[in-house]
C-alpha cells in the first residue's frame, strides 16, 4: 500500500468497527479527497457517516468537538496544514482543554488529519509544517508517521485514543518514499517494506519511536519526510548512525532518545519546518538537558530556513541530504 | 495630511452615557400578543418578521394574551417564579461573598432570569445546553445543589472543577450542562456538532446554546449559524441582548443596522426575537423551536432583548460607561416582577407567599454557603492537592507530566 | 449500537453527479427587466426582495431591457467584449501551458469572465481590489500586461512575486490591486478594513473584493459583513455563486435554503443578486453599489450567480464529481456569447469582426507569451536568484536571516 | 509611570505625531480599555481615531490589516493573549506574509498590543504567555517589555516599525514590579529606577537585549515579568549572575546572550510560557550551538509547567523564586 492507501485503509476498518467513528471535511464525501484519502468510504459507509462539509476549518473543527461530546469519534480532514489556523483557536482553546476544564467529566476524542510538508510545488500556502506550534498546546497529542505501515497503526491508535490529536500526514510522501532529491525517479512505496501493510487491524502506540536504523557514531533524530533523507545522507556518507523516527511528538519518547545520544555521544535533529522555536529546539534542549555530560560535540539542528515555504525556491528551503551532510560533518569533528 | 476634516467612518450610535439621560427609544417593541403565532413546521420564509417583530405574551396589567401563551397551569408558573429569584437571590450572595474577599470573582445575571429559567424550563432534561458564564440559571432549573455552585465558586476541595477553571465557569454531567469557556462564543457551534451527531444516532434530543449579542461578533457564531443551516441540524440558538457587552453597546455587534434574529433568516433558518424578560414569551418561543428541531425542521435562532441590570463582573464599573439608573428605564421591566404580577392577578399567588418564599429560598442560599464553606475556599483553605493540576491534561499522565509533577512535589518541599 | 437507521441528519441535494442528467430547477430564475431598480440611497429594510430576486438586463433574444439597463455606449461594450475575450483566450493558452509542463499549475475563469471584467469597468481605478484566484480580468481591466502575468506564472525572473507565490497569485500596487492569498476568504475582511481607512481618511474610494461562495463559510466572510455594517464602510463584497467549490456543492455552503445575497439584509446592509454571464447587470448593479457606498449608504453584497465551466484548477478532474456536460446546460448562458449577441442586436458588432478581434487578440497572446518565456521558466530557468527568498521576510534582514542566507549560499556551493 | 501609564502616553504620542496612527479593539474607545491602557485617548483624539470594536478578534486584525494596506498605522488591542487565537489566521498567513508574497509592494504595518501572563488569579484563560507560537511565524515581530520605561519605548518603536508586531505586556507588571512572591505586599513602579519616563518621545531598538545585571557566574536569559523574579532569586541566592532581558524574541539579540555566556559558561533559560516548545528551547537551542565548547554544565530552562495554567494553583505553576533557585544550583554545581 502507498501512504493514502494505508490511511484509507485504517478509517475503514476503523469506520467498519465502530458505528461512533464519523469523517468530516472538504471534499472528502462524494469526491474522497483532494489527496483521495477518503476514495470509497462514503459509498460504503454513507453520507451519514463521511460527511461533506463547508470550507470553514474553525467551524469544521467546532461541529467535531461537539460531535464528539455526544459520543461520536470524528476524524476531520484538513485539506492542508496550511489551513488549519482558522480553527486554531478551538483546537487550543477548546479541543485541548475540554478534559481539563471539566475535570475529566467532558472530552471530545476528535482526530485532526491533514496533509504537511512540500516538496510538491504548493507554494507557501499548501507546504507548511507547523506540528511545533500544536506540540506547544497543553492537552494535544501530535502524530507524524514517516511509512504507509506506521501511517495506519498509528491513525487507528489516534481514532481509538480519548484524547485530542493532530496528525500530519507528510504529503511529499503518500505516493513513495522521498530522499530529498527532486530530480532522481520517483520510487513507489510498493518497493519498500514499510510499504508492507496488514489488510487488517492493527495498532502503533503513541509515544514510542522507532530506531530506523541502529548506529554507534551519531544519533540523528527525526520524523515525517526527513526520516528517508537522513536514512539517504547517512549512508551517502557512510556514518555509522543512529536514527530516529519519533512517529508521535506528542507524547514524546524521550528514553529512547536520550538512551541512543548517550550512547553515540553526537545528535542531529532534523526537521522540514522552519528552524525557528521549531520542535527540533525542544528535542535539542531535552538532549542538552538529559545527556549534556555525553555530548562530544554540540548537538545540530537541520531545519527548513526561517522564511516562508517560497514556491520557486522550494529545493532551496528544504532540508535535502546536502543540509543533513553538513550538520553530520560538523557534529563528526573530533572535539 | 488633514484627515479629521472629512472622515466619516459611521460609529453605532450610544444612547446614554454617564450624565445623559436614559434612553430606550431605540428598542423595536409589539404590542402583548400582537405577532401572530405560525406552526412549528412553516417554512423559513413564511417566517421573516418573526426576526423583527417582539413576541410578547405578559401585557403591563399582567395579563397573558395572544397566540404565543403557552398556557402553562399555575404550578409551572410558580416553580418557574421561584427558580428565577432563588437564582437572583444566589446571585445576591455570591456578589457580596465577592466583596468581602471570600470568592476571587463573580458575574450576576440580574434582570435576565426569565432566559435561563424559562428556556430551561421549555426543554427535556435530556436535551444537551451549552451554556455562557450568565446562565446560572439553567444549572437551577437542572436541579443542581447550590453547594456544588457554591464550591467551585470557592476553588475548594469539593470544587467540580478541581480548581481549575474561574468562578462561575460550572459544568454538570448529570444535568447535561456543559463545561463554560472563558473564551467567548466556542460553545455555539459546538452545540451544533452535538445536534449533528444527535441526527446521525437518530436519536431524539437538541441541543441548545446561548451566547451574549456582543459574543455573536465571533466567528464562531457565522459557524454555527451556517452549519445549523447546511444540516439542518436540531439546535437552539439563542442571543441573549441585553444591550451591553461590557463597556460595547449591542450597536457595536451589528444590532444598529437590524436585529440579532435576523440573522437567522439570512442564513436559510428560523429566527425569533422575543421579550427576554417575559418568562412566559421566551418558554413559548422556546418550545416553539424546539418542537420545529424535534420534527425535523431544523435550528432556530431566538434573540432574547434583555437588560444586564447589573455590572458585567464584579471586575467591572458601569457606572463609567453607561447612564446611572438605565436599568429602571428599561422597557420590558423585571422578569420576576412581571411574573409575580401574573401570578397574583390570576388569582395563584400573593405577596405574602412572595416574601415568604424569599426568606425560604434565601435562608437556603445561606444555609448551603455555610456548608460549602465547610470544603474549604481558595483564601483560606483547604483546597485540593495541587498535584491534581498535572492530571487530566490527558486521559493518563504522560512521562513528561509525571517527571514535572515530581519536580513540583520536591519544589513545595 | 444501531446507528444508520434512524439517521436523519439533513444533507444538502446536490442536482447531479456523474451520470445522471444536468438538473438547474433549483436556480432561482427572474425575468430580464422583471426587478425593479431601487435609489442607490434606499433604506436597506426596502431592498430586501433584491436578494432573492435575480437582476438581469439581457433578456433571450439579446437585447437590454429593464429598469437596471445601465445604458452603456456601444464603445464601451465594444471594451467589455474584447477584455472578456482576452482573458478568456488568455486562460486557453495558460491552460495549455500548463499541460505542456511549462508552468506549474494553472486556474481560469472559463464562464465566469464577465463578473470580473463588468464589475472592474463600473469601478474607478483608484478604487482598491482585494480579488480571489478566479478574477484574472480584473487585472486585464486595470490594462496590466499579460506579459507582466505571464511572467508571475512562470516564476521567472521577471515574476512580480520573486519566486514565492503560486501561479495565479498576482498582484499590481500600481493598478491597485492586492495580493491574492493561497488562504481562502482572507481578503474579503482586509478590503472592509481598506475601506474603513478610506472613510477615516475622508477619501472618496471605495473597496471591492471577491470571494467564492464555497470560501464564504469561512469566519472571514461574517467578519467582513459584520464590521462593513456596524462601521457602514465603503466596500462591495461580492461572492461570486459558481455554484462548484472544487467537488462542493453550492448547497453545502448555505446556498440550499436561501441566497448568498440575503446575508447581507441579515448583516443590515443592502444584498443584491444578479445574473453573473450579463455583463449589463453586473455592471449595473455594480455601479449602484459604488454610488451607494460613496454617497454614504454602506456596504452592499453583491451575489453573482454563474457557473464553473471548467475544472477547479489544473489539478481537478470535474468529471469525477459532476455531470459530464453539465455547463452546457447552465440557464444563464456564456458571457461573452451573450454580450456579442446584444452588440450585434444593437448593430454594433459582427461575426467578422468578432473572429478579427480574436484573431488579434490570440495573437498578442502569443506574442506576449513569447516574450515572457525570454525571462526565463521555473522549468528551464533562469530563475531568479534563490538569495531572494530571505528578503521581504522583514522589511530589514535580521541578522538571523543574514546568517541563514549565508549558509544556504555555502550549501549551494 | 506605572507600566499602563507608560503605554497610554506611547500610544498618546504617536496618535499626536502621526495622523495614520490609528487604535481599534474591544472596549478600548469610550471606557479606555479594560485595563486602562488607553483611557482618555479617545476623547482627545476622537472615534475616528481610537476605535471601539465588535468582539472578533479575527476582524479586529483583518481589518486592521486592511487599515494598514490603506496607508493607516493601526494599533490592535487584544484584550487578552488568550483570545488572540481566533485572530491567529489572519497573523500568520496575511500580516506576516504580506510583504514577502507581494515582494514588498504591499506591508500592513499593524502593531497588537496585547497583555499575557498569570498572576492575577484569572484562570486558564486570562493568564497564557503564548510567545512562542508567534517567534515560530516567519515574518512576525515579537516583544514583551519587562518595565514602563522600556515598554514606552518599545512601544513607539512597534508602531513607527513597518513590519508586524505582536506586543506582548505582561499584566502582573502593569502595576509594579513583581519578584514572584504574592505574599509579599505589591511594590509600586514609582519606588522603581525604570519607572522614571520621559513625558516624550523616545525609542528602544528592537532586537536590542538589555542586560539589567551585570555579572560572571552565569547568564539568566529572560524576559517579561521573569526579569524580575531571576533578579530577586539570583541576589537571595547571592550568585553573580548576569541578567539579560530580552525585550525583543523576534528580532533576537543573539549577540548580546552568545557573549555573556561564553564568559560565565553557564546558563538558565526563564519564562513563564508552559515548558515544551516554548521559547526557552529556541533559546537553549542557540546558546548550545554557539557557545558549546564555553558551557560548564548544562543549560538549565525554569518555566510554567505544561498543563494549561489553573485557577486554584495559579503559584504552583507560576515559576517563583524557589524554581530559579533550584535551576540555579544544578547549574552552578561543579562539574
Ligand atoms: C474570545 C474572547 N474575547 C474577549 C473576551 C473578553 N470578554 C469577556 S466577556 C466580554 C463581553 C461579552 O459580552 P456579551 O457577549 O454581550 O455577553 P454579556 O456579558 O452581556 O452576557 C468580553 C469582551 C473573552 N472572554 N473571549
Ligand atoms: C482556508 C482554506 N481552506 C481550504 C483551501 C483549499 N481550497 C482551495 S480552492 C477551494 C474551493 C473554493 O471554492 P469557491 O470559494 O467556491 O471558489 P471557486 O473555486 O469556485 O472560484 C478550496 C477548498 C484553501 N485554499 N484555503
Ligand atoms: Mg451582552
Ligand atoms: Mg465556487
Amino acid at each position: 500500500m502507498n501512504m493514502i492507501q494505508a490511511l484509507n485503509s485504517a478509517m475503514d476498518i476503523m469506520l467498519g468497527k465502530d458505528p461512533s467513528v464519523v469523517l468530516m471535511g472538504e471534499d472528502i464525501g462524494y469526491f474522497g479527497g483532494v489527496f483521495r484519502a477518503t476514495e470509497g468510504l462514503q459509498r460504503k459507509y454513507g453520507e451519514q457517516r463521511v460527511i461533506d462539509s463547508p470550507i470553514a476549518e474553525g467551524g469544521i473543527i467546532a461541529t467535531a468537538i461537539g460531535m464528539g461530546l455526544n459520543g461520536l469519534r470524528p476524524v476531520a480532514e484538513i485539506q492542508f496544514a496550511d489551513y488549519i489556523y482558522p480553527g486554531f483557536d478551538q483546537v487550543v482553546s477548546e479541543l485541548a482543554r475540554i478534559r481539563y476544564r471539566s475535570a475529566g467529566d467532558f472530552f471530545a476524542p476528535v482526530t485532526i488529519r491533514t496533509p504537511c510538508g512540500g516538496g510538491i510545488r504548493g507554494g507557501q500556502t499548501h507546504s507548511q509544517s507547523p506540528e511545533a506550534i500544536f506540540t506547544h498546546v497543553s492537552g494535544i497529542k501530535v502524530v507524524m508517521p514517516s511509512n504507509p505501515y506506521d501511517a495506519k497503526g498509528l491513525l487507528i491508535t489516534s481514532i481509538e485514543d480519548d484524547d485530542p490529536v493532530v496528525f500530519f500526514e507528510p504529503k511529499r510522501l503518500y505516493n513513495g518514499p522521498f530522499d530529498g532529491d527532486p530530480n532522481k525517479p520517483a520510487v513507489p512505496w510498493s518497493a519498500h517494506p514499510k510499504g508492507q501493510v496488514d489488510q487488517g487491524y492493527y495498532r502503533v502506540p503513541l509515544g514510542k519511536a522507532d530506531i530506523v536504523r541502529a548506529g554507534a557514531e551519531v544519533t540523528i533524530i527525526t520524523y515525517g519526510t526527513m526520516v528517508h533523507v537522513a536514512l539517504a545522507a547517512a549512508a551517502a556518507m557512510n556514518v555509522d548512525a543512529e536514527i530516529i523516527d519519533l512517529r508521535s511528538l506528542v507524547p514524546l519518547d524521550a528514553d529512547t532518545i536520550c538512551t541512543s545520544v548517550k550512547k553515540t555521544g553526537r545528535c542531529v535533529v532534523a526537521h522540514e519546518a522552519t528552524r525557528f522555536s521549531g520542535f527540533g529546539a525542544e528535542l535539542l534542549s531535552i538532549v542538552q538537558e538529559e545527556c549534556f555530560w555525553f555530548l562530544e560535540a554540540p548537538i545540530q539542528r537541520v531545519t527548513g530556513w526561517d522564511t516562508p515555504y517560497p514556491h520557486a525556491f522550494e529545493w532551496e528551503y528544504f532540508p535535502g541530504q546536502a543540509r543533513v551532510k553538513s550538520a553530520l560533518k560538523t557534529v563528526m569533528e573530533p572535539a | 495630511m488633514q484627515m479629521v476634516k472629512k472622515s466619516r467612518l459611521h460609529l453605532p450610535r450610544v444612547p446614554a452615557r454617564p450624565g445623559e439621560a436614559p434612553d430606550f427609544g431605540y428598542v423595536q417593541l409589539s404590542p402583548a400578543g400582537a405577532v401572530a403565532r405560525p406552526e412549528a413546521t412553516a417554512r423559513v420564509r413564511d417566517l421573516d418578521t418573526l426576526s423583527v417583530d417582539l413576541v410578547r405574551v405578559l401585557d403591563d396589567k399582567g395579563d397573558a394574551v395572544g397566540p404565543w401563551n403557552p398556557h402553562l397551569d399555575a404550578g409551572e408558573l410558580q416553580v418557574g417564579l421561584r427558580h428565577m429569584l432563588l437564582t437572583r437571590l444566589f446571585d445576591d450572595r455570591m456578589q457580596r461573598m465577592q466583596r468581602a474577599g471570600k470568592i476571587t470573582f463573580y458575574m450576576r445575571s440580574l434582570g435576565e432570569e426569565a432566559v435561563s429559567v424559562a428556556q430551561g424550563m421549555a426543554l427535556r432534561p435530556s436535551d444537551m445546553l451549552f451554556p455562557s458564564y450568565r446562565n446560572q440559571g439553567l444549572h437551577i432549573v437542572r436541579g443542581m445543589a447550590l453547594v456544588d455552585l457554591m464550591c467551585q465558586l470557592l476553588s475548594n476541595t469539593k470544587d467540580m472543577c478541581k480548581g481549575r477553571q474561574l468562578p462561575v465557569m460550572y459544568h454538570s454531567r448529570a444535568n447535561n450542562i456543559f463545561s463554560i469557556s472563558g473564551n467567548l462564543a466556542t460553545q455555539f457551534p459546538q452545540a451544533v456538532g452535538w445536534a449533528m451527531a444527535a441526527a446521525i444516532k437518530g436519536e431524539d434530543n437538541l441541543a441548545a446554546t446561548w451566547i451574549g449579542e456582543g459574543s455573536s461578533a465571533e466567528a464562531d457564531f457565522h459557524h454555527a449559524l451556517l452549519f445549523a443551516s447546511v444540516y439542518q441540524a436540531p439546535v437552539i440558538l439563542n442571543v441573549v441582548n441585553n444591550q451591553w457587552a461590557i463597556s460595547t453597546f449591542q450597536g457595536y455587534a451589528g444590532g444598529e443596522q437590524r436585529s440579532f434574529a435576523a440573522r437567522g433568516p439570512g442564513y436559510g433558518m428560523a429566527g425569533i426575537r422575543v421579550d427576554g424578560n417575559d418568562f412566559l414569551a421566551v418558554y413559548a418561543v422556546t418550545q416553539w423551536a424546539a418542537e420545529r428541531a424535534r420534527t425535523g425542521g431544523g435550528p432556530t435562532l431566538i434573540e432574547l432583548v434583555t437588560y444586564r441590570s447589573a455590572a458585567h463582573s464584579t471586575s467591572d464599573d458601569p457606572a463609567r460607561y453607561r447612564a446611572k439608573d438605565d436599568a429602571e428605564h428599561w422597557p420590558l421591566g423585571d422578569p420576576i416582577l412581571r411574573l409575580k404580577q401574573h401570578l397574583i392577578k390570576i388569582g395563584e399567588w400573593s405577596e405574602e407567599r412572595h416574601l415568604a418564599m424569599s426568606a425560604e429560598l434565601d435562608a437556603l442560599v445561606a444555609s448551603s454557603w455555610k456548608q460549602a464553606v465547610t470544603f474549604g475556599s481558595l483564601a483560606e483553605g483547604p483546597r485540593l492537592d495541587a498535584d491534581l493540576m498535572f492530571e487530566d491534561v490527558f486521559k493518563e499522565m504522560t512521562p513528561n507530566l509525571l517527571r514535572q509533577q515530581a519536580l513540583m512535589r520536591k519544589e513545595r518541599g
